[in-house]
């Protein structure tokens, strides 16, 4: 009989997970998982997830994984990874844990250069609550606290997080935004930012371009076009800061 | 690991410099903390002393921050503590409450300073409600009121010791004073005293392999039913309470023929128990009544006390206004013995304000 | 000896602070009972310090106390800042070099002394030793422990500065003679008492 | 979930297109981004009570499994079909 | 400012949408926010109404900046409000002890959902002790328990004005039933009530020429000294007292002759009061009493019951574990009748629970 | 009789002020008293100070002033410049509270573009609390919780924090770097920043390199060395983002 | 009418939310006692859905109940989401085209009812209305509110639906009739009763 | 502090350096950032009870203004005295 194409990471019991349907955690995940796999670390990673829809994830992988308040990902991975150094630690969070209640941490511990990986979901949105104002919501956009459009003279303009995080990083940091549109590519920075980890090198971040058609109201047509070609032509895609040597990638 | 307080050692130092030797001698192995005055001397001590032990220190970007990466650090199966004051503590209260719900051994040592708001960076005892209720919980934690730098030694030793082993999170309650000042105390090894220090283990990052030789662990801390959470509280109750009579401490004197029995805790227990001693030269009979752990409180103790004595009346004495006063009456409900209240908010009390206050309401 | 309370308040860099610790910590050294608490704070900051002492051959109780047997106000801010500590039992101690009205001393007080420490320190020794000689002072005023003790103490906390410069022992060793004459010359004079 | 989780399964020209219904939820992702209009909307029921997919016929998959890998859900399986090499 | 509701108009809505539409009636300019669940409603209605009557609204980066630009815009003399739950609620004790300290008007709706911790997002009466006595001070702050839609609105309005006379923070404590059903309720404008509603006015930014026309104004939240913090506290302190009793709101049935007394608040307490009527209607001659202002507590309201109905017990019911408990405790010291208590923590009660509870310590 | 050269603004009766004896704040905001001044518009700014050093000002000004929580400044005078867009709202405060505590809320004021002025002193340390390392601590310098001299492989390199505020902020917002050594500049640029508001353009930064013998322990020639050879070589003095006119300046 | 309480649980597309509104709205017109709460949180994502409604003719007090008088279970996890409302005094209702075994349903219940709707919805009308169809069963199971008043309060919810597709009114409105039917015919049949 | 802020005054050539004690905390910033080296420690303490400043002598002075620009207290103020325009 044949069985899934899952990544081996995956915990079985658990799926279907509970992302909406269409949701672009999900593809995210299937990358992450197979990134794990790949590197052969599934015993060694410890996965933590923010509140925001990551929350979901909570016992998605079959991997040591931790659940925390909205945007404490950051320091509970840093106290994961400076207690256990030998761990692989990565957060899992959305752009309102990381950008807005979280910033304080993702900034902090970026400077400082924590040896975590950081995966970032950009939905332009506050996807758990119900689909308000994130800080990446663009100019325009219609959500539950801008219903009117977010206005850019009130709130201004959407956060830009690999390109801050690329400008408070040190050189040895991985920085890079993705999208899930481009699995593969999504793979690959995800694999560089775990590798980049285990190579003891320093912070490692990747925003993930993501759908969210539950808060978008978006058919699949609809949602493929708001991230392809809204979303991606306002966040440039890629990687800002790889210290990986480059026959490595 | 190294072995940190070699012979018992009598030292006059600042009972910030005492919780830092404690933490060691308890083989804490890791310190998060974000400054805060008066706490401030615990982290100097620490970050000067920890790599000699090979002990690790991180100052982080705010106190949530303190309080997540002690909560991640426990999890990954390290020895962790922190310590805080203040708005510090208010801050921390995130970070309390997921250790509280998550069973997370967690130690905070807090040295209360005044309040509300900023208040003053100097001394106060208006962190009573704040240390055993905090958050949006059922004040499911171990607080340790301490009143001289021997039990600010003894009981962060101690302190690791109950959190790892019934697993709720532990505070050391002192105060400005006695963080600042210098006393004497004797610092030793607990081994040495026979004091087994529980081993920490690890919730994350396990030995093993997934899925063969074994399953993969999913912390969490939000349910999607009311239901679940109400069988995850009530089972927290539960072992909360099995708990209690293992945890409880007081200390009683003079109560036995006590007209008064004086109420309080932590440094203002120091002028309690001198102005008893006080009030009994003058034929006053006053007892003395000291809640060391203000969570779980001594409730039966003190009823027993009361019993015996037949005290026609408590004075409660405390630098906040009616912390302890309520705390003492909600556990108290049912008794009858008139309470009578010395509230002091954010300054010292010296053994004369309570015979002064004694002598008025008798 | 039973309890003796010491409050010692100055500017930030006059050293108060050491003082107290070299103090108590001789105390301690003499296996006394006693407590020493800095005054801490925003006031650090341009505010004055204060120095809180207590010995005694008893356990100790509370840390800080409401009024203090003695009271050295080592600067003219540190006069308004210590009036509160002083009561019918206090001796009351400041420098005679301050420009003070008798108003602005404390109106309750055992015994009020003008020391001159200033100017005896700065004509027969130097400046830098002002608090030595302050502490010489305290020393006789109290007696909260003895002069060898003491002297061992402020050996012992200053001894990586004696051993740079062997002068600077002598020196303070001078100063702490110094304010113990100071302090006897006044207590035989007497001071004036209110309150 | 402890229903079994099968796959019905097309086979193509190229690949043999495998859906596990228990798994997809009728999001339509695939659908739109298959490049040569494969999928549709099939009679089978996703977990969620909605249509899942299928293909349209045997000849315009190319195997690219782009389906697969936009599927937030693990729900599709494309099993690629050797040539056999001729000559 | 335009009138918001012109006539007292009926409407069968959310209670997260009636307490915008309060706001709105109750001339609330301002209205800063972070999402949170159950809260989240009180800020998508606002966002949508605010504009059409020229208020304003900002969604800050998190609750503490919520909580402080709240602060701010009151300090500027504008009628400010926020609101949140749970994990945000335990957040905003910084700034709501910056209010309490700086004697700041802040409104806080409160919709409270389960904890510890992230807990469930749903319903619960666990912050109680969190809204009433949160922070590193003595719960100087007004605590209203509204227990349906109606209530909400009414003391949506009141609470503006309790805030701005007697500047103190006031909270209207709601939970996750009230904020997410819909029930029926009639809004009004305060004035054609004859509700005249207090007028703001600003610490900061005032008119006049500094120096010549008027001093600077200048603001601060930290003393240097443990005597100045104290004589700060004992003014807030006796300033709350004094408003005590023309604040403080409860509510009682059938007491008279009760052989019980049920206390609940909020919600629960509708489940409470069906339980009244049936145990009455079965012959069980049951009371009911409601602490409306849980800080100030109806302390001496509820003494007054006990004594007139000479009940021989009281059953407390709430969706907590003994958070109305201990108030009421603390608040009936030396009161002898037995308590027994009904702890749901995070779910709802509904009247039967309450019955069989009765019936079963009768 | 001659009457000293104090700012019209400053508020003699609180003088001297309460900072340490060389400290840079009195310097600095002596240039913001001169500013204000010079723009007259003493009876429109709202001053807030936070809890650091900064505290000590808060009734520094003979303008309105309010004092709040450390690190939380920023939204305080957010929420007064919400409110009342006509006043100035000048927030101070210092490294550990703006780029430690309160960096999500400077952060995202700055991606939101705040009409507001904020001058934060870089002192390298926790000056207030007694000199623990702060986000700007240099590498090698030893301060109470970096007794071994700061580690960068531990605790990462100095935060520069007008770098990252001008990545992440739109063209009219103000961003610049002064020093206390170099007292015209600083009050040129403070002066751009608080003009900047006037207009109207958006959110207005100034880091100003300021000293702090009592933590440092230096002399005054050790402080200005500090200061001129080992500050302001490693953090470049300038303006970042300047949207005003350059005739104005 | 003394009270009734209702659970409606389903997937989140099926539309189960906007029946208990529209239902209770028409209560709420009808000047009846109504109360209706969602059940929200996380379920939201991935979760079954489920609408608590209540009418009386009398004030109702607790907004959340323990047991229902009536569950209606629209998908195969509904059924084992809601099997906790459901006691002997509960009319349980799921779909008859469901795969579950009778282990899986209510262990106590009035009555068991396997309901046809989404057979019956999809031969006859469309399955967009399917919620509709449910929404006129409930009806007839409940007699929570008049007909007329419901079928009012539908057109006055899905107004600017009906402006669009005029069509679509008349199909909805069939759905409503199509429910109740359903409903009658169940009824008369009688379903498994246990516990 | 309610003691009168009062100025000793030294008429150089090129100006008159005011110093206020009452202001002065004896940092020496000015001491070190004086060009000339003009300044140094006065016998007049200043209000920490610490020396406070003046001009050594009176022609090194050149009027630049840095002293009281750099003094964080505002204890220095340099009034320039016009020269008289020669032809
Ligand atoms: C302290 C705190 N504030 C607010 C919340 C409510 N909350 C839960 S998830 C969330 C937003 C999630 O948005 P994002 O981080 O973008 O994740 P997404 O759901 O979009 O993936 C919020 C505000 C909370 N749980 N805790
Ligand atoms: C929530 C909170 N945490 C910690 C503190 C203690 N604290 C007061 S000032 C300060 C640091 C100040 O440093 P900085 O912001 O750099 O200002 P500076 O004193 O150096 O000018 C800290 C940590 C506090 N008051 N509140
Ligand atoms: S709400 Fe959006 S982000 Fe969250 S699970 Fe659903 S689709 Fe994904
Ligand atoms: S493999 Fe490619 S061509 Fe074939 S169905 Fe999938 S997406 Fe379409
Ligand atoms: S992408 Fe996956 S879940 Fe979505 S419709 Fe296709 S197969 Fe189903
Ligand atoms: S500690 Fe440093 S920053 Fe603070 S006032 Fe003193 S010199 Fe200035
Ligand atoms: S004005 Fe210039 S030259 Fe004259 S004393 Fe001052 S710094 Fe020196
Ligand atoms: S800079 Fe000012 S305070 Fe410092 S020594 Fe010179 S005059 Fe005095
Ligand atoms: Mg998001
Ligand atoms: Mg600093």
């Amino acid at each position: 009989m044949v069985a899934p194409a899952m990544p081996k990471s995956w915990y079985v019991p658990s799926k279907p997970h509970k992302f909406c349907p269409g949701c672009g955690h999900g593809i995210t995940l299937k990358a992450l998982g197979e990134a794990i796999d790949e590197l052969d670390i599934q015993n060694k990673v410890v996965f933590g997830c923010d509140i925001g829809c990551s929350l979901l994830a909570w016992n998605f992988f079959a991997c040591d994984s931790t659940q925390t308040h909205h945007g404490r990902t950051t320091p509970v991975m840093v106290g994961i990874k400076r207690a256990r150094p030998e761990l692989i630690c990565v957060g899992y969070m959305g752009d309102g844990g990381g950008y807005s209640i979280g910033s304080q941490h993702l900034l902090n511990s970026a400077v400082r250069n924590e040896k975590i990986t950081v995966i970032l979901i950009n939905n332009t949105n506050y996807g758990m609550t119900g689909g308000q104002m994130a800080p990446t919501t663009l100019p325009g956009q219609i959500t539950e606290t801008t219903p009117y459009g977010r206005d850019v003279e009130v709130t201004g303009y959407p956060t830009k997080g690999p390109e801050f995080i690329a400008e408070i990083t040190p050189e040895n940091a991985y920085v890079a935004r993705a999208t899930v549109s481009k699995y593969k590519q999504l793979k690959r920075f995800i694999k560089n930012a775990l590798r980049n980890q285990e190579q003891g090198n320093g912070f490692s971040f990747v925003e993930v371009l993501s759908t969210c058609p539950t808060n978008w109201r978006t058919s699949a047509e609809q949602t493929w076009h708001f991230l392809e070609d809204k979303m991606e032509k306002y966040f440039p895609i890629g990687e800002l800061k790889n210290p990986l040597g480059k026959g490595e990638k | 690991m190294q072995k940190v307080v070699g012979d018992p050692r009598k030292a006059f130092i600042t009972g910030n410099e005492a919780v830092a030797w404690a933490a060691l001698a308890a083989k804490a192995e890791i310190m998060f903390g974000y400054p805060i005055t008066p706490q401030n001397e615990v982290m100097h001590y620490w970050t000067r002393l920890a790599p000699k032990y090979n002990r690790k220190f991180l100052q982080t970007e705010d106190e949530l921050s303190a309080g997540f990466t002690t909560c991640g650090a426990i999890q990954a199966g390290k020895k962790a503590f922190t310590a805080t004051a203040g708005p510090g503590n208010v801050l921390m209260q995130e970070p309390f409450g997921m250790a509280e719900a998550m069973r997370l051994p967690l130690l905070a040592v807090i040295q209360q300073r005044g309040g509300p708001s900023s208040g003053t960076v100097v001394y106060s005892q208006q962190e009573v409600t704040l240390t055993t209720f905090g958050g949006n919980g059922e004040g499911h934690r171990i607080v340790y009121s301490t009143s001289s730098h021997q039990e600010i030694f003894d009981y962060v030793i101690k302190g690791f010791n109950t959190a790892w082993k019934y697993r709720f999170p532990v505070f050391v309650l002192g105060d400005g004073y006695q963080a600042k000042m210098r006393e004497p105390l004797e610092m030793y090894d607990p081994e040495d005293r026979g004091i087994e220090m529980v081993k920490p283990y690890a919730l994350v990052g396990l030995d093993g392999r997934i899925g063969e030789t074994r399953e993969p662990q999913h912390l969490c801390n939000i349910y999607s039913l009311e239901e679940e959470l109400y069988e995850v509280v009530l089972k927290i109750a539960g072992d909360y309470d099995a708990m209690t009579p293992e945890v409880v401490e007081y200390e009683e004197k003079e109560c036995e023929d006590a007209d008064i029995i004086v109420v309080s805790h932590g440094v203002v227990s120091r002028a309690a128990d001198d102005a008893v001693k006080i009030l009994r030269s003058q034929g006053i009979k006053a007892g003395y009544f000291r809640p060391i752990t203000l969570r779980p409180f001594p409730q039966k103790q003190l009823r027993e006390a009361l019993a015996k004595s037949g005290a026609g009346k408590i004075l409660i004495a405390e630098s906040s206004y009616g912390q302890l006063e309520r705390l003492t009456k909600q556990e108290l409900y049912g008794e009858t013995v008139p309470i009578k209240s010395l509230l002091m908010p954010g300054v010292g009390i010296v053994d004369s304000d309570i015979v002064n206050k004694v002598k008025s309401i008798m | 000896m039973s309890l003796i309370r010491v409050a010692l308040a100055g500017e930030g860099g006059q050293g108060v602070q050491v003082v107290a610790e070299i103090l108590t910590e001789a105390a301690y050294n003499e296996k006394k009972h006693t407590i020493y608490i800095p005054n801490f704070g925003l006031e650090q900051r341009g505010g004055v310090s204060v120095a809180f002492m207590q010995v005694s051959d008893e356990k100790i109780g509370a840390p800080k106390f409401h009024k203090a047997d003695i009271v050295v106000a080592l600067s003219e801010r540190a006069v308004s800042r210590t009036l509160q500590y002083s009561d019918e039992n206090t001796v009351y101690v400041y420098d005679s070099s301050f420009n003070i009205s008798p108003d602005e001393l404390p109106k309750k007080a055992k015994k009020i002394i003008s020391l001159p420490a200033v100017e005896a320190t700065k004509k027969e020794l130097h400046p830098r030793v002002f608090n030595i000689v302050v502490m010489g002072a305290v020393l006789e005023f109290t007696k909260m422990v003895s002069f060898e003790m003491a002297k061992e103490a402020l050996i012992s906390k200053l001894a990586y500065k004696f051993e740079k410069d062997p002068k600077l022992k002598e020196l303070n060793f001078k100063a702490l003679e110094l304010g113990k004459e100071l302090a006897e010359q006044s207590l035989q004079e007497g001071g004036a008492g209110n309150g | 979930m402890d229903k079994k989780i099968e796959a019905i399964s097309t086979t193509m020209e190229k690949a043999i297109f495998h859906i596990f219904p228990r798994y997809c939820k009728g999001c339509g992702l695939c659908i739109e981004k298959c490049p040569n209009d494969t999928l549709i909307w099939s009679e089978n029921l996703g977990v969620y009570g909605t249509p899942s997919v299928k293909p349209k016929d045997e000849d315009s998959c190319i195997a690219c499994k782009i389906c697969e890998m936009v599927c937030p859900d693990c729900a599709i399986y494309i099993e690629r079909i050797k040539k056999k090499k001729i000559g």
